[in-house]
């Protein structure tokens, strides 16, 4: 069920930024459902494989895909559980993320190719530096609540104080951040930039095609609903499930929105500066943390 | 009397200490004997006639006239430099020899002698430092021969000291110093003669590390 | 019968007699078999202490008093570790020393050494007496540094080698030191006299005596920074034996630790900050290390100190929980470290054969070099991949386990102390989150440069797979490490004895009651994820049925002509992380010219990475005291005179002290 | 008996001395050992009588007896080996036979009288025969160790008389003039205590030479250097334990009064100077005879030490100086091998032992780790021992420093050993003899003792062994 919802909104969020982005610059943008038709169509197209590649080439996007799907499928919604839920499983969360981004790198490496060893180099250091920002940041959670995994942290954290709610703002606004390093957008990464030196992401799948290809958008899609999905669950108080999936929709609108404009009126930073951004969010989590134990009065 | 022998044995001692030719070395050497012989004389006169007669000959024959006789040989043998080439100026030698000297008297002073022996240690304890002083600060192995040989005169003296009671040990002396001499004069008369000319040890520093 | 602990020696004797007398070939078989028989009369008694049994012990009849080999718990679990590991390397052995087969007499004495070495190991781990012990130690350390002396013509090895000795034998003075002061304090020299030291010495005098085993056990383990032998033996080992070294020598060290710390009842928090200081620095320091290596083994070396941080993250944490008196904590630490020595030493092991396997290929280990393997050795590069994933702790494979364990035990303790405690905690998560980002950043690097892309130099014959018999224990290496990643919580029934000695045992038998609901879960997970990866193979492949497939150069961006040389090189890939961490890893470039007609003056860089504790703690302060020492050679300088001058020197120097005494 | 030995000794000797000839020669030393067994045999029957008044059958003089003998049997084997192997004329040989009987001769003679003076002249006996025999190859090398070693020597010898005579006048103050060992002890507690220091001090001094302990162990280096080699394993093994032997009769003498402290930090202290001399040089030799030599000095140092930690260390001592005896004969003895194979001692010009004669390699890498007691090796064990016992006798730092120190003395050997058995040769490194196999065996005979007495001893020995020390 779960599953199916974030499926869904993953389908239709890129479309909604696309949307966002271009009546921002006063253009008639393409259709919401844009991305999705382009997915079928590339699952549909054949595929060009380079010669240096071997089987990780072929494997990797697969995996890296099934690695996102299956680490959505510990998020509860609201009030419909996770498929499962055990203690410490958002460190199962991100450290499934890590398996795909790992897959997604050696797949890049693959290919032999300067561009995409320049993409997967950067690919690597972002989530080595970000990794650290997710943990700490659920740490406090956990310092806060005294629960060890995502579905009591939320349920907590939802019949909680005013104080709750705040610690849930600035968790969202992480995680916010957080999106933008690992689905590579702006400011980090430009998706749009017509040179692969200054790529990221896009470099890496330079010569992915057809299947993987829509493969690798899918997974890219998956992630921001995923993330979307963890910061809708701070503010999915106790309603009853419709009213609680418009929240969640509502929400995962408000988010898409907000990382359109968020494109629209930002530019790169300098490849230079991404790393310093990144350690940013590890001392806001930092941040947060101290805040707990302030109000903790430890 | 005694005394005066003894006094005039550690006047060779700085005279040896400041002596440039090599001859005059063997010439104190050769002293030293007589006076030592006089000292034995006037000590040991109740031993056994046996032991006197021993250690006589051996003051006489031996120290005074072998062994001067051997080096004044050996000087001869290899026309050895005359010079006594010494590391450290006479000067300081005599002041470090007079040191040697009191130093023996202050030692003597917490072994509870009685007064004559305590000259006799004293005298005889300088002479041993002395003898290894002059092996230090010489170049040349004739030289430290020599040295050994006041280092020797200076043992039998302490050795006499204890003789009238203990003789055993003053043949033992006399043992150690023929012993000595012979294994010398063994590798002198056979090798280093001839292996090496000029007899200075800077050649025979060939062993280090 | 089969549990009187003499009888591994079986295995040495017929190893020593016998081997000598055989052709190299039928040689290395024998010394194989020799080592099976240790296997089984070692195992046999710790699979019936592991399961449940009580203690087994043999009375030691010795001219210095009676002692025992004791065979518990936690013996047991090292004794499972260092067999597998050992009778894998010397299956591994016979295909990699094949290669030598002109070298008669270094094989013979290699075969015959690694019995030795085998039993050795597994002594240390039955002595309880600190006399024997420590001699068991020294045997194991001499072995293994003449089994290292194998690869000898490779330029470097003999330095390497005296280097580890060297620092062997200085972690034995700290051991020995360690000994006399608990002979000193408590007239007894074993381990289980640790125990009473604290109430007949005071915490004070217990603390020393613990610090001076740590350091001990320390340069063993490799610790931060005491781990400067470690990335120069294990290259120049030959690689089966730096597959053992890396999985079980430094291992044991980390069994001696742990029985130390299972013995001091006294200050247990001081001690566990202590070893997680050491613990989280060598991990952070380990890895960044290995991110800029270029020379694979060595590489492989300094994870090896990494992952002896995690497992020290783990000790710590337990010693802690034991401090505060929360089992949970304490049941969490040492389980994950346990199950990390297990872990590290298989998937460690697993890497250093497979760069075995490389080296042999190719002859070299240097990443700038190699390039494009994947294609020629399918399986190693499979394995290696295996390996990879394994040590970068990703589900599924067996690293996630022990570091979830070690993970979750630190969550729990967030909340559970007051403030430092909550804090330092937090910044062990974010280190050990760091840590595993690195891995990753340093295992692509390694992978993608080793096996990918196309071949970056010519050789003059061309790279080949391995043979059956190198790949057989890698296989089964593989097998186990995915086994222990799909089912952990048999693997936990495993470790509940050796968790008793540690644990109270009613608290250990409610904690794993909770928490192998949570390891099913993940391994659910992992039984999920493996569904999702075939379903959508299956869809791809309907996908793909009448579509076409083709084949083409890679994509140059526009750019027509590309060659290997154009490349990602591995430095580079590095570069980003090296100009983050500037201070901490030093990579000094130096510049060569080349002779050839160009336009200017051109360089060719190479480019060297430094360690630099080794520099600044051991190299530097080592150089200067034999300069030092170099000073006092005026002794023997032939002169008779001034050999005369000493003693002289020395009686009145005698003689005027004793004035000035008066 | 013990005279008859010593007669048969003299008369052997001479017999060999005067006929001159090979046959004669090693018939005799055949014969002699057959006396040395005997007279060993005679004195386990005989223990602790005294014969020929100036005599003594005691534990600790036995047990060097017996390694003594062992050591002629080993000594006179690898001896024939040598004389075989350069072809000397028959003159020199029958001399180095008669030496070497005297030799060995005096050296029991050391072990077993039990009076001041007696000792002291059997010292000066070995001291003439030792100097006779590093005289034996005759070259200018061998000329400069010898005049070395007879000149130090005999000031050596000349010091530790004045301490006799220091002696006589104390004891003779309480007008005893006896000086055998037992009056000596028995006057000590009321002698002036000055007087014993002095005694002591000379004594330590003018021994030192025979030990190869500081301040005079500079001359021992140089005669290990240009012995042939089973003489270079009979002086730094036999003759150091006879040095040790007379040290030690004096000590345990003089220790009734109370000078014993100040005994003890002298001996400290020198031992301490040995351990760091031969540390310093360890690290820097370049002649295999020469790094003998200095692990000698190194052992030396040790024993001196831990004959200061006094009490229960002793056992460890008279343990360590045994083992080291074993070791070190039996590494001299494969020095001679060594120099067969490859002519030459240097360090630097030996390569590749392994490569070219592997068993003869393991043996040597084995000697040198064995040597720096390392385990399997007994010496280990008695290191250990020594150790403990400081560490209870308070001395930590000391032991500390020591450790530090032995730990370079490892590294040394250690590396010194790979350069020789395991290196790349560079240049082509020329090899001569063939290795027999029985001049390997006898060796490994020695290493298995060595093992066996560390780890495993008999009863009876450890036993006897705390005996001695009583």
């Amino acid at each position: 069920m779960n599953v199916l919802l974030i499926i869904i909104i993953a389908l239709l969020f890129p479309g909604l930024i696309n949307i966002i982005r271009s009546l921002l610059s006063g253009r008639k943008g393409p259709g919401l459902l844009q991305p999705l038709k382009d997915m079928i169509r590339l699952f549909r197209k054949g595929s060009v494989y380079s010669n240096t590649t071997g089987f990780i080439f072929r494997i990797a996007p697969t995996i890296s895909f099934a690695a996102i799907i299956s680490a959505s499928l510990v998020l509860p919604i609201g009030p419909w559980k996770a498929l499962i839920s055990f203690d410490g499983d958002f460190v199962f969360f991100i450290y499934m993320l890590g398996l795909g981004r790992f897959m997604a790198i050696v797949a890049a490496m693959d290919t032999g190719s300067s561009f995409e060893g320049m993409g997967a180099s950067r690919e690597a250091h972002y989530g080595m530096l970000a990794e650290p920002a997710f943990l700490i940041l659920f740490g406090s959670l956990v310092l806060f609540t005294g629960h060890y995994s995502f579905a009591d942290i939320f349920t907590t954290m939802r019949n909680g104080t005013g104080f709750a709610y705040g610690i849930g703002f600035m968790a969202a606004f992480l995680i916010f951040l957080f999106t933008l390093v690992e689905t590579s957008r702006l400011p980090v990464d430009d998706p749009r930039t017509h040179l692969e030196l200054t790529m990221v992401h896009e470099v890496m799948i330079l010569d992915n095609s057809g299947f993987d290809l829509g493969l690798i958008l899918l997974s890219n899609a998956l992630k921001f609903a995923v993330f979307g999905t963890v910061i809708a669950d701070f503010f999915l108080f106790e309603a009853s499930a419709w009213v609680a999936i418009a929240i969640f929709v509502g929400i995962q609108a408000g988010f898409a929105v907000l990382v359109g404009f968020v494109e629209s009126f930002m530019a790169r930073f300098r490849m230079t500066h991404n790393p310093q951004f990144i350690l940013s969010l590890t001392s806001l989590a930092f941040l947060i943390f101290v805040g707990i134990l302030l109000f903790l009065e430890k | 009397m005694e005394t005066i022998l003894l006094t005039v044995f550690s006047f060779t001692l700085l005279f040896i200490g400041i002596a440039n030719r090599l001859n005059t070395f063997i010439r104190m050497l050769a002293l030293q004997g007589v006076l030592l012989f006089g000292i034995t004389f006037l000590k040991l006169n109740e031993i056994s006639w046996f032991n006197l007669t021993m250690i006589l000959l051996e003051t006489i024959i031996f120290k005074s006239i072998a062994i001067p006789w051997f080096l004044s040989y050996i000087l001869h043998k290899n026309k050895i430099v005359r010079e006594t080439e010494p590391f450290v100026s006479y000067f300081w030698s005599l002041i470090i020899i007079t040191g040697f000297i009191i130093l023996s008297y202050i030692i003597s002073g917490y072994l509870g002698l009685d007064k004559n022996t305590k000259a006799d240690f004293t005298v005889a304890f300088a002479s041993l430092l002395t003898g290894i002083y002059i092996i230090i600060t010489r170049k040349k192995i004739i030289t430290h021969m020599m040295g050994y040989m006041i280092l020797e005169n200076g043992v039998f003296l302490l050795s006499l000291t204890i003789g009238a009671h203990q003789p055993m040990l003053v043949n033992m002396g006399i043992l150690l110093d023929i012993f000595v001499s012979v294994l010398v004069l063994g590798l002198f008369l056979n090798r280093i003669g001839n292996t090496f000319e000029e007899m200075s040890i800077d050649n025979l520093s060939n062993l280090k590390d | 019968m089969p549990e009187n602990l003499i009888f591994p020696l079986i295995g040495v004797v017929c190893a020593l007699l016998a081997v000598p007398f055989f052709r190299p070939r039928p040689a290395g078989w024998m010394s194989f078999f020799s080592s099976v028989v240790i296997a089984v009369f070692s195992v046999i008694p710790a699979v019936m202490v592991l399961s449940g049994g009580d203690i087994v012990s043999t009375p030691l009849h010795t001219a210095f008093g009676e002692y025992q080999l004791r065979l518990d718990a936690l013996s047991a679990w090292f004794i499972i570790i260092i067999n597998i590991i050992s009778l894998a390397g010397s299956f591994y052995g016979q295909e990699y020393l094949g290669h030598y087969p002109d070298r008669k007499a270094d094989l013979k004495v290699h075969y015959a050494l690694l019995p030795v070495f085998h039993a050795s190991m597994i002594y240390v781990t039955l002595l309880n007496d600190l006399f024997l012990f420590i001699v068991v130690w020294e045997i194991m350390s001499l072995s293994s540094f003449l089994l290292i002396l194998f690869e000898r013509k490779k330029e470097g090895t003999l330095k390497a080698a005296t280097n580890y000795f060297i620092q062997m034998h200085v972690s034995v003075v700290f051991l020995l030191i360690g000994t006399f002061y608990l002979f000193f304090l408590t007239g007894g020299t074993s381990f289980t006299d640790l125990a009473a030291l604290p109430q007949q010495a005071g915490a004070t005098n217990s603390l020393f005596v613990f610090l001076l085993f740590f350091i001990g056990f320390g340069i063993k383990s490799g610790f931060i920074p005491f781990h400067t032998w470690l990335p120069h033996a294990h290259p120049a080992a030959p690689s089966h034996l730096s597959g053992i070294m890396s999985g079980v020598i430094i291992k044991v060290g980390i069994y001696g630790i742990l029985r130390v710390v299972i013995q001091s009842p006294a200050n247990m928090i001081t001690i566990g900050w202590v070893i997680m200081i050491f613990a989280v620095c060598s991990g952070l320091y380990g890895v960044m290390l290995a991110i800029i290596q270029h020379n694979l083994k060595k590489l492989l070396a300094y994870h090896s100190i990494e992952n002896i941080g995690i497992i020290g993250i783990g000790i710590g944490m337990g010693t802690l929980g034991m401090g505060y008196g929360n089992t949970v904590l304490a049941f969490m630490g040492f389980a994950g470290a346990l199950l990390h020595t297990l872990n590290h030493s298989l998937f460690k092991s697993l890497l250093f054969f497979s760069a075995g396997n490389v080296y042999q290929a190719t002859g070299t280990v240097n990443i700038e070099q190699l390039g494009g393997l994947g294609k020629k050795m399918p399986y190693t590069s499979a394995f290696f991949l295996i390996g990879a994933i394994a040590i970068c702790g990703l589900p599924p494979l067996n690293g996630f386990i022990s570091e979830f364990i070690i993970f979750s035990g630190l969550f729990k303790a967030i909340h559970l102390f007051g403030l430092s405690e909550s804090f330092s905690f937090v910044l062990v998560i974010a280190a050990l989150a760091l840590i595993g980002g690195l891995a990753i950043l340093c295992f692509t690097k390694a992978f993608g440069i080793v096996f990918q892309g196309s071949p970056r130099k010519q050789f003059q014959k061309e790279p080949v797979e391995a043979g059956w018999v190198k790949r057989a224990p890698m296989l089964v290496i593989t097998v186990l490490i995915v086994a222990i990643g799909f089912f952990p919580s048999l693997i936990m029934k495993v470790m509940e004895q050796p968790l008793n000695m540690m644990v109270p045992v009613a608290d250990v038998q409610n904690v794993m009651s909770g928490f192998t609901s949570t390891l099913s879960g993940i391994s659910l997970m992992s039984g999920i994820f493996l569904g999702i990866i075939l379903l959508v193979f299956i869809i791809r492949k309907l996908a793909q049925r009448k579509v076409v497939i083709a084949k083409s150069e890679t994509w140059g961006c526009g750019y027509v002509a590309p060659n290997p040389r154009m490349q990602y090189t591995a430095s580079s890939f590095a570069r980003t992380f090296r100009k983050l961490f500037q201070p901490l890893v030093s990579v000094e470039k130096d510049k060569i010219d080349i002779e050839a007609v160009f336009p200017k003056k051109v360089y060719s860089y190479e480019s060297h990475s430094h360690d630099r504790i080794e520099d600044k703690l051991i190299s530097g302060p080592l150089e200067k005291v034999v300069k030092f020492l170099g000073r006092f050679r005026i002794f023997q300088n032939g002169q008779t005179q001034s050999y005369l001058m000493y003693a002289f020197l020395f009686i009145i120097i005698v003689l005027v002290l004793e004035f000035f005494k008066k | 008996m013990l005279g008859l030995y010593f007669i048969l000794a003299l008369v052997v000797a001479a017999l060999i001395f005067l006929v001159r000839k090979r046959f004669v020669a090693y018939a005799s030393l055949i014969v002699f050992l057959a006396a040395q067994t005997l007279i060993n045999i005679y004195a386990f029957i005989h223990l602790g009588e005294r014969e020929l008044e100036y005599f003594r059958f005691d534990h600790a003089g036995l047990i060097f007896l017996s390694i003594l003998t062992l050591l002629s049997y080993y000594t006179v084997y690898y001896s024939f080996i040598y004389l075989k192997r350069n072809q000397d004329n028959p003159f020199r040989t029958s001399i180095y036979c008669a030496v070497l009987i005297m030799l060995i001769a005096s050296v029991t003679g050391v072990y077993l009288s039990e009076h001041a003076g007696l000792l002291w002249v059997f010292v000066e006996a070995t001291t003439l025969c030792v100097s006779l025999l590093i005289y034996h190859e005759r070259n200018a090398l061998s000329l400069e160790a010898t005049w070395k070693y007879v000149f130090i020597c005999s000031i050596g010898i000349a010091l530790a008389f004045v301490g006799i005579i220091f002696l006589g006048m104390a004891v003779q103050t309480n007008g005893v003039y006896d000086l055998s060992f037992s009056s000596i002890s028995a006057q000590a507690a009321t002698a002036n205590p000055f007087w014993m220091k002095m005694v002591f001090l000379f004594i330590l001094v003018g021994f030192s030479t025979k030990m190869g302990l500081f301040p005079l162990q500079t001359i021992k280096v140089d005669a290990l250097t240009v012995a042939p080699s089973p003489v270079g394993a009979f002086i730094s093994t036999a003759l150091m334990n006879a040095g040790f032997v007379a040290l030690y009769r004096f000590y345990h003498a003089l220790s009734a009064a109370d000078i014993v402290e100040w005994m003890n930090n002298l001996l400290m202290w020198t031992g301490m100077l040995s351990v760091m001399i031969a540390a310093v040089y360890m690290m820097f030799a370049g002649n295999l005879k020469r790094l003998g030599a200095y692990s000698g000095l190194e052992h030396v140092g040790l024993v001196a030490i831990g004959l200061s930690a006094g009490g229960p260390v002793l056992y460890a001592v008279f343990l360590h100086l045994i083992l080291h005896s074993l070791v070190k004969s039996g590494l001299f003895y494969h020095l001679g091998t060594v120099f067969h194979h490859f002519r030459t001692y240097k360090i630097n010009s030996i390569k590749d032992y392994f490569g070219k004669a592997p068993g003869a390699a393991l043996i040597f890498l084995m000697l040198l780790l064995f040597l720096g007691g390392i385990p399997p090796s007994g010496i280990f064990v008695s290191e250990f021992l020594i150790f403990k016992g400081l560490f209870n006798a308070g001395h930590i730092w000391e032991m500390a420093l020591l450790l530090v120190l032995l730990t370079f003395i490892i590294f040394a050997f250690t590396r010194n050993a790979l350069n020789i058995v395991f290196s790349e040769e560079k240049a082509r490194v020329e090899t001569y003899g063939k290795i027999k196999y029985y001049e390997l065996l006898p060796i490994i005979l020695l290493l298995i003792a060595v093992v066996w007495l560390g780890y495993f001893p008999p009863h009876a020995f450890s036993v006897f062994l705390s005996q001695c020390i009583m």
